[in-house]
């Protein structure tokens, strides 16, 4: 079904966008946060990306060709696209950027998306041979990372200081003119881009992404019309955009979900029935109240996820239960707390600062606790902080934060045994192995019901408190036309745009 | 009511030491400050607990830094050698804020665009502070400035864009072009951050004050008294001759007022240029600290002690250019 | 504005229209955009609403319709307008269940050539394949060609079929069977208020339908009967008497109309094959302000186009998240769901399989 | 339940009253303010009191440090500090402290300094109270308190702006769930459901600040500064006529202190012709002055004058004749110099491009007078007022500026002068007509009493006792130094003095002013450096000062703390008394010996002159000194006082003690003293016996100061 493209006039029009918080690095190979992906999206193309049907479609590729053992791959380039500065694009881009993505000195975050490429070279400037570790079904789509110019990448490691990130040079849609002094960025339309399938045109001549911290005047600027689009707004302000005729939203399918993590590491949480009897004793849908409207889940997954065990019954909100699990524990209830051979029960619970209404529920979370004897100290932590106490030197007792995933809501890194981003420290042999069978099968009901037993099983173990998800949307000024937007990425299909 | 003699001989130590009212003086005090400001600092930063290094998630980056600064080097070593690149200008690179870039020019494009705002608040303060001479104008202006920068930016930035939204529905008045505070930049909102500074930071109570209080000394002050029995018995003469004469006298405590306030102006700038959104030096140091980049920290405070420093060092020589007993000592 | 409480709100709407004294409204009020519609004779004259709704002890039932709670209109104009609405839903739903079945089965060989396709699928696809091609509609379902009655049917589908041979699945036709049955008990609406009330409502809009599938000129259309539909409210409320103000403003029957208009309009895009209109009509029609839950504004109908429009757009993950909206929850809810979920789930991890995942904080 | 019942403010986002948490935001303000006050005092109240106290050196050392800590402005301070301490109240009110200290130092130094100028701290150190107690008890305590108040609540106001600016943007103050009323209105304000600033949750913090910067902003400003009248509004036009000066029944009200307008001084008829000199005469305190300046229309700002007056162009001659002159401008700019008036005056034409400190005493009394004869830019003045000119003036200085006034009047269309003094002995031969002015006290128009002829003390028999305090080939530096014995650097002010006290003698020291007499009394008392013998009751007192000896000090209020009340000031003297175990002479004996037993609750600040003269010689009796070095005691006193005064330190001191005057009015000494010292550039050029004062062998300038009186 194609989309009948009106002829956008490029026109001198301006597309204005706000973020929490301007990228720090622009510079895919460092890409961590969701404002950095956006960004990214705007500037670089992939050798492959997404059709308004999710499905792969070649992008820088013009065709692929898998060999029979389907474990290697060539994969023929046009030859019609160059990069913002005018040079030519190559095979030798590709080589590089990948090569830079696995070298461990430049310690990329992006490293895990090429794991399934062993080994790659140029043959002739425009085609790549690949070598995967395993033989690939459909490895185009997995070939959707970020392609950058070789001279940005060529000496090894690549430095998150390298003057790349002032001056990127990209190959897509837009490409970055100006860092302007109040802190927001201005993009221009690549007047060289070439699009996917023939539409080459930018609807937008300009993006500027400006910097508003506080959420709730971003959604008065959209009312002000000083801004056309907003990439998250607060459940609390969907009522007063909604009844607004001047302003449309759009569902904006994220799969993020928020959650309490123990630390398995150290006391108190090392001992199953203290979580289990802290998880009790809260009563999450007073903490959801405050901030919005969203779903209560009972384990790792968005309800909407075909991963999801409905089946899973959430822990009982039950302050009696909770006590006896202590005790069983070995603390006792004294007059002002609980008591282990003399120590009183007291956890802290860290939130980062920057996650909008993580105040409001920390509060709430503590104020819970503290009725039922559980002495509770708060640690708001900004982004340097959090890096350092929480994922570098482990050093908290409860976490308060927000996981967000792509379409494929690969939780692995998260809760394996050896995982990246295993925060709670969590090891269990069975879920590895379950993992494990998950990942080899490619029966996709087999890898559901192994998916749903994880759900479950995770929610047993409880190395984490599962909180909720909240309904996340977009909300864009009328006068931006022709606007579909990409659940992960939000600007994939942003060149089709138009302002009236 | 005792008269008493001039005791010619006042201590012998004192009179020479204003001897040598050459400007030299003044300069070799101000450039004096500004070391001791810059030593200061680097002593704080040293001698305060945990190095702002280890804060970093990079451990590539940490581990060139600590190699850059020499973190290893015992304390008093890295204070001179902080000291010694804070006076020459080499600053360092930034770590955090804009990783590689060099911090004397960062810092210095900073204070160029705080620069209008700091001239128009303290002019704001001072003509304010100047002609607030009566008893209610003086009082109204050390009211005005209790009011803390902090709430008066807000309530003038929330003020101004409910009016205008509230007009623009109406359909009163076109979108003027500044709407939306602070985002949009322009005037407007200049205006704004210099009403905010000029008042909330306390500096025009403060020139008030003086003011108020070089006048009650002159009113007692001899030749004014003669000035003003001279011209008391000719009406006409009596404003113009004694006024000029008191304007005379007033530049000294101007020049005062104006190196007192502008230590809080400075402070003030940090919060208004972060509350409307206003690239500058505060805001540079805001960004600073959050992203715990120390050496573009330090950076723009020995900048500002700079400039305060020269503020001072240009207040002392017009005094002295003004003031003749500065000029030519006994 | 959000509908949520406008449950309690109609009984009490009704109750207190029936103790005032409806005077005769005398001049003829200014004619608005909305003249012609349910909405205007109900606002103009509340007389005539509380006698439809008091008509044969049926209100239970019309405040069930308002609450689009359709398993609960009991008998009466009301059931008949419900059961009209399930047959929508119930086709909807089939139509989003082949299509994903058969997708799965086609796609199978492409995204797991190593396994063979398994037994239950491919006998769902024949199942499917023989109901379709049936003369007449006699066999309402495979397994109990006897049964007519949907909710003695829908008793049946809150559990998975449990073959010998196949093992569990869910039999792709229940929801085609349930349609059958509904077409078979359904007769047509009556023409008079009964048959319109709390349904969509046809008004003159600037610019007609659009006949192609895109989205700028179903936005053109869908603002343009926004703006018809606020301005004809705005007019009707200040020209209505108060009881009819007093009856719009507790029951929200505008946002119901424009909600049940819009819901029309992407159903027959759907039907059009035009899945991109009937995607933007859907999302249009959704109060966002209560999501994922059935509401006066948000019937069931709304998450089956979506799902449907979805499914066929490609967005499988999107049709999920609608469909999971009508998953039973204790008593209530539609048990048909459960294999229209199922089937699309499968769908999903099978387009997913090959991807690595990328994920964030924050 | 009415929920508003419950919270009388509502609750916020999370459902915390607002009500209690606005109380318990004001724990970080008292928390981090208390911390900020007490790191700011601490370093710059004790440092700023050194640098006051000490002055010359350590002062400018202490004052560069001062601003070099000042030039870092204090947020950015406070902020780069919290990158390393972290943030919260406490580390917050440490920086914010530090950032404080140099403000809070340099305002206490000032005022500490202006007590050291004014010698306080050297009286209280010359009385025995040691250094440290002196300067942090009695300057800085006592007389600095109010400089602490309005230093602590402007720290306090400082803090609570800056601290609420931090915790609303967040990072850097007070976070949650800490309460301050910043992060409560930041929460309020991002968590606005569309009523935005009409919330309660809005406007409790922001009351909250506004009421309590209000409150300490009010603290922070000194004593309630007036609009000063006569410099900005119009005065009404006085009609303008050459000659006569008409004025009746001037009368001059205190309208600020009590409510019926205590009446100052009056005067009942008053006129003054061309050339003719008009002397206003009575005692000092009589409100001479008040008078004079009422007729040139320029009382004092507290002061309310009224009367009917007429009066030609006038011109003034202040007191302290150079605060007469504009210091920012030459003599030449200042005054019209005519041949004619440079004649009249007496100033030397050459020094007219000299600026008016520039001058010496005498010649900048000649350049008042230019100045008020011939001012630039306006008519001779038809009326000259001149306010005690005299005083503090030498005898020569003093004759010859009568004779160039006197000359004045006589040369053609000369002015009247209006000429107010205490001093009798200049008005014959100069006034032509003199006006009595009665204090509020005499009623007005009673006859000046005119001095008894002083009694000669009785001549003493010294040849056999040894004197109590003897000095031979003295050689005197001058400047204050801790350590007398080291001689100071360059030339000695005084060399080779000889001089000694025996017991019961009062001895007079006499030279002009700038003759070193002060240095000299100090070098006596170990405070400056000198070297040659020195011995005082048998010891040198250069080592560690014996208390035997005190001073009296010209203006009698230096040695007394005037926050303090009379009995408990003399208290201190009592135990310094006791520490040198003079046995039993307590308070208030003293009071009944100079008979202010009925003012001893009143603060040293509320005596007249006469009675803090005798507080201080009270305080000189409990020390048991047994001698008594006296600068200038008679300065400005009519002869009568003079007298009295004398004859009360002589009953003080005893017949056992011993008394050193330092004057520069021979004449007016002459007749109270056993023997006269003379100085002269820098030597002790004359010794006599008031007996043989008319001998022919004194020395030329003793002679000239003789027939000057």
């Amino acid at each position: 079904m194609s989309v009948a493209l009106a002829a956008g006039t490029a026109g001198a029009s301006q597309l204005r966008y706000a973020e929490d918080q301007t990228p720090a690095i622009v510079n895919p190979l460092f890409t961590s946060s969701m404002t950095e992906t956006r960004v990214a999206e705007l500037l670089f193309q992939s050798l492959y990306t997404d059709d308004h049907t999710l499905a792969a479609v070649p992008q820088l590729a013009e065709s692929g060709e898998l060999s029979a053992d389907r474990q290697h791959m060539t994969v023929r380039l046009r030859e019609d696209i160059t990069w913002q500065d005018g040079s030519p694009f190559t095979a030798r881009d590709v080589v590089l950027t990948v090569k830079a993505m696995k070298d461990p000195a430049t310690a990329s975050t992006e490293a895990a998306r090429v794991s399934f490429i062993a080994d790659l070279r140029e043959s002739g400037t425009s085609a790549v041979e690949f070598d995967f570790v395993r033989p690939e079904l459909r490895p185009e789509d997995k070939l959707t990372f970020k392609i950058l110019p070789a001279a940005a990448v060529q000496t090894l490691p690549v430095k998150r200081t390298s003057p790349f990130r002032l001056n990127p040079i990209g190959t897509g849609p837009w490409s970055l003119s100006k860092f302007n002094d109040d802190n927001s960025i201005s993009f221009a339309a690549n007047p060289g881009y070439k699009g996917v399938d023939g539409k080459d045109d930018v609807g937008i001549s300009q993006i500027v992404l400006k910097e508003v911290a506080d959420k709730n005047y971003q959604a008065k600027l959209l009312l002000y019309e000083s801004v056309d689009a907003l990439v998250r707004v607060l459940p609390r302000d969907l009522a007063m955009l909604q009844s607004n005729r001047k302003v449309e939203l759009y569902p904006y399918q994220t799969n993020s979900w928020w959650y309490g993590g123990f630390n398995l590491q150290r006391a108190p949480f090392d001992d199953p029935k203290v979580r289990q009897a802290v998880s009790q004793m809260l009563d999450v849908p007073d903490m959801l109240a405050p901030i919005g409207t969203g779903e209560l889940i009972t384990g790792p997954y968005v309800p909407s996820s075909p991963y999801y065990n409905h089946a899973t019954k959430p822990w009982p909100h039950d302050a009696a239960g909770a006590s006896t699990l202590l005790n069983a524990a070995g603390y006792q209830r004294g007059s002002d707390g609980w008591y282990k051979a003399g120590k009183k029960l007291s956890i802290t619970v860290s939130a980062h600062r920057s996650l909008e209404s993580a105040q409001e529920v920390t509060i709430n979370l503590q104020s819970q606790l503290q009725a039922q004897g559980v002495e509770v100290a708060i640690n708001f932590l900004d982004d340097p902080q959090w890096r350092q106490q929480v994922w570098r030197d482990r050093n908290f007792d409860f976490v308060l934060s927000q996981w967000t995933f792509d379409r494929n809501e690969d939780i692995r890194e998260q809760f394996y045994s050896t995982g990246s981003r295993n925060l709670t420290g969590l090891k269990d042999a069975e879920l590895d192995k379950l993992f494990d069978t998950a990942r080899s099968t490619a029966d996709p009901v087999v890898r559901k019901a192994t998916f749903r037993q994880v759900h479950q099983r995770v929610h047993d173990d409880m190395p984490m408190v599962f909180l909720w998800t909240l309904d996340s949307y977009a909300a864009l000024s009328t006068r931006v036309k022709n606007v579909t937007v990409h659940p992960f990425a939000f600007f994939t299909w942003a060149n089709e745009w138009q302002m009236q | 009511m005792g008269e008493r003699v001039a005791d010619a001989v006042s201590t012998a130590a004192e009179r020479t030491a204003t001897r040598r009212a050459s400007w030299l003086t003044p300069v070799a005090g101000g450039a004096l400050a500004w070391v001791g400001a810059v030593l200061l600092v680097q002593v704080l930063v040293a001698l305060a607990p945990g190095d702002a290094v280890d804060t970093l998630p990079d451990p590539a980056l940490r581990a060139q830094l600590a190699l850059d600064w020499g973190l290893g080097r015992p304390v008093w070593e890295r204070i001179l050698t902080g000291t010694v690149h804070g006076i020459t200008g080499a600053w360092g690179s930034s770590w955090t804020v804009q990783p590689g870039a060099d911090v004397a020019g960062m810092v210095g494009a900073a204070v160029v665009k705080s620069a209008p705002v700091l001239l128009g608040a303290w002019t704001l303060a001072v003509v304010v502070g100047l002609v607030a001479r009566g008893r209610t104008a003086l009082q109204a202006a050390t009211a005005a400035s209790a009011l803390p920068v902090l709430l008066l930016t807000l309530g003038l930035t929330q003020g101004t864009n409910a009016a205008v939204w509230y007009g623009m529905q109406r359909g009163w008045w076109p979108r003027p072009s500044f709407f939306a505070l602070p985002t949009e930049p322009g005037w407007v909102r200049d205006a704004v951050v210099i009403a905010a500074l000029g008042i909330g930071s306390g500096a025009l109570g403060e020139v008030a004050a003086r003011f108020a209080a070089a006048d009650a000394a002159l009113s007692e002050a001899g030749f004014v008294l003669a000035a003003r029995a001279r011209s008391g018995s000719d009406p006409a003469h009596t404003s113009s001759a004694v006024r000029q004469l008191l304007w005379r006298h007033r530049v000294v405590p101007l020049l005062e007022a104006s190196h007192a306030v502008f230590s809080p102006l400075v402070g003030g700038l940090v919060i208004v240029e972060r509350l409307c959104a206003r690239p500058g030096a505060g805001d540079l140091l805001w960004r600073a600290v959050a992203v715990r980049d120390v050496p573009v920290a330090t950076g723009v405070v020995v900048a500002l002690a700079g400039c305060t420093a020269a503020i001072s060092v240009a207040v002392e020589l017009a005094r002295r250019a003004w003031d003749p007993r500065l000029r030519h000592p006994a | 504005m959000t509908l949520r409480g406008r449950g309690l709100a109609l009984a009490v709407g009704i109750r207190a229209l029936g103790m005032s004294a409806l005077a005769g409204c005398t001049a003829s009020p200014p004619s608005t955009a909305l003249d012609g519609t349910w909405i205007a004779t109900v606002a103009r004259d509340p007389a005539t609403f509380t006698a439809v709704v008091d008509a044969d002890g049926a209100r239970e039932g019309w405040i069930a319709l308002h609450q689009n709670n359709w398993l609960a209109t009991g008998s009466g104009a009301p059931s008949q307008r419900a059961d009209a609405e399930l047959t929508v839903l119930e086709d909807l739903l089939d139509r989003t269940n082949t299509q994903a079945v058969r997708t799965l089965a086609e796609g199978w060989p492409a995204h797991a050539p190593d396994v063979p396709v398994p037994a239950w699928l491919t006998a769902s696809a024949q199942r499917l394949s023989r109901v379709e091609t049936a003369a007449t509609p006699s066999p309402f379902a495979v397994d109990s060609p006897e049964v007519t009655d949907p909710n003695a049917l829908r008793a049946a589908y809150t559990v998975p079929n449990d073959d010998p041979t196949l093992g569990t699945f869910w039999d792709p036709t229940r929801p085609r069977a349930l349609k059958r049955a509904y077409e078979a008990r359904a007769t047509p609406p009556p023409a008079d208020l009964a048959g319109a009330l709390f349904g969509p409502i046809s008004v003159a809009t600037s610019t007609s339908t659009p006949t192609t599938d895109d989205v700028g000129a179903c936005r053109a259309f869908g603002q343009a009967l926004n703006g018809v539909i606020d301005a004809g409210a705005e007019a009707l409320a200040a020209s209505a008497p108060p009881e009819g103000q007093a009856l719009l403003r507790e029951l929200g029957l505008v946002e119901v109309a424009r909600s049940r208009t819009l819901t029309g309009l992407a159903v027959t895009a759907l039907r059009a094959e035009r899945p991109t209109c009937a995607a933007w009509y859907a999302q249009q029609a959704l109060d966002h302000t209560a999501p994922r839950s059935i509401t006066p504004t948000n019937s069931p109908t709304v998450y089956a186009v979506i799902a449907a429009a979805n499914l066929q757009l490609g967005h499988v993950r999107e049709a999920l998240d609608a469909l999971n909206v009508l998953r039973p929850k204790g008593a209530d809810g539609y048990p048909e769901a459960l294999g229209v979920i199922e089937a699309v789930s499968d769908l999903a991890v099978q387009q997913g399989m090959d991807r690595n995942g990328a994920s964030g904080e924050n | 339940m009415n929920p508003l019942s419950l919270h009388p403010l509502g609750t916020d986002a999370v459902g915390r009253d607002v009500a209690l948490r606005l109380i318990a935001a004001a724990k970080p303000l008292l928390l981090g303010g208390g911390i900020a006050i007490a790191v700011a005092f601490t370093t710059g109240v004790s440092l700023g009191a050194v640098a006051g106290a000490r002055g010359g050196r350590i002062g400018q050392a202490i004052r560069a440090a001062a601003t070099s800590v000042a030039a870092i402005p204090a947020i950015p301070l406070v902020l780069v500090l919290g990158l390393e301490i972290g943030q919260g109240a406490a580390p917050l009110g440490l920086a914010w402290g530090l950032a404080c200290a140099p403000g809070v130092g340099m305002a206490i130094f000032h005022r500490v300094d202006a007590l050291r100028r004014e010698d306080r701290l050297l009286a209280l150190v010359a009385h025995g109270v040691p250094t440290w107690r002196a300067v942090a008890v009695h300057l800085v305590w006592n007389n600095a308190r109010d400089v602490l108040r309005m230093q602590a609540a402007r720290v306090l106001a400082g803090f609570l702006a800056m601290e609420s600016a931090l915790s609303y943007l967040g990072s850097a103050g007070v976070a949650e769930p800490e309460a301050s009323w910043g992060n409560m209105l930041a929460m309020a304000m991002r968590s606005g459901d569309g009523a935005g600033a009409a919330s309660l949750p809005v406007i409790a913090p922001v009351v909250a600040i506004v009421g309590v910067s209000a409150l300490l902003w009010r603290a922070a400003q000194g004593p309630a500064v007036r609009a000063v009248p006569g410099l900005h509004e119009r005065r009404a036009p006085q009609e303008l006529h050459d000659g006569d000066l008409a004025a009746t029944n001037i009368e001059v009200r205190n309208a600020v202190r009590t409510a019926d307008g205590r009446r100052l001084a009056h005067l009942d008829a008053l006129h003054a012709h061309p050339g003719e000199v008009v002397a206003l005469i009575g005692p000092s305190g009589a409100g001479k002055s008040l008078i004079l300046r009422a007729i040139a229309g320029i009382v004092p700002a507290a002061l309310t004058a009224s009367g009917r007056i007429t009066r030609p162009r006038l011109a003034w001659v202040a007191q302290d004749a150079r605060a007469s002159l504009d210091p920012l401008r030459t003599v030449r700019a200042q005054a019209d110099a005519g041949p004619e008036a440079l004649k009249l005056s007496g100033f030397p034409a050459a020094r007219l491009d000299a600026f008016p400190h520039a001058l010496s005493g005498g010649e900048a009394q000649r350049a008042a007078l230019l100045v008020a004869v011939a001012p630039r830019g306006a008519p001779p003045p038809a009326l000259l007022l001149a306010d005690e000119p005299t005083t503090g003036l030498d005898p020569r200085a003093r004759r010859s500026l009568t004779r160039a006034l006197r000359a004045l009047t006589r040369s053609e269309a000369g002015p009247a002068v209006l000429f107010v003094t205490h001093d009798q002995r200049l008005l014959p031969g100069f006034a032509d007509r003199i006006v009595p002015v009665g204090s509020s006290e005499t009623p007005p128009g009673a006859p000046a009493p005119l001095a008894p002829s002083p009694r000669a003390p009785s001549p003493l028999d010294l040849t056999s006792t040894t004197p109590l305090l003897a000095a031979s080939g003295l050689c005197v530096w001058p400047g204050l130094t801790r350590s007398p014995r080291r001689t100071g650097r360059g030339a000695p002010l005084l060399r080779g003095i000889d001089l000694h006290v025996h017991a019961g003698e009062t001895v007079c020291l006499v030279g002009e002013s700038g003759s070193g007499k002060t240095s000299l009394l100090r070098a006596l008392n170990g405070l400056c450096a000198s070297n040659g013998t020195l011995t005082l009751l048998g010891a040198d007192p250069r080592g560690e000062p014996s208390r035997r000896t005190q001073m009296l000090w010209q203006d009698p209020g230096t040695s007394l703390d005037p926050t303090l009340p009379l009995h408990r000031l003399l208290a201190i003297s009592e135990r310094l008394g006791r520490e040198r175990d003079t046995v039993g002479r307590t308070v208030d004996e003293a009071l009944r010996k100079v008979d202010l037993v009925h003012r001893a609750k009143a603060l040293a600040s509320e005596l007249s002159g006469g009675e803090q003269r005798r507080a201080s010689l009270a305080q000189i009796w409990l020390t048991g000194a047994r001698v008594v070095l006296a600068d200038e005691p008679t300065a400005g006193l009519d002869a009568a006082r003079a007298a009295e005064a004398l004859t009360l330190l002589r009953a003080i001191v005893g017949a056992e003690g011993g008394i050193l005057v330092a004057s520069h009015d021979l004449t007016q000494v002459l007749p109270l003293c056993h023997r006269v010292y003379v100085l002269h550039e820098g030597a002790c050029v004359d010794a006599f016996a008031p007996s043989d004062a008319a001998d022919a062998a004194r020395h030329p300038f003793t002679r000239d100061l003789l027939d000057a009186g």
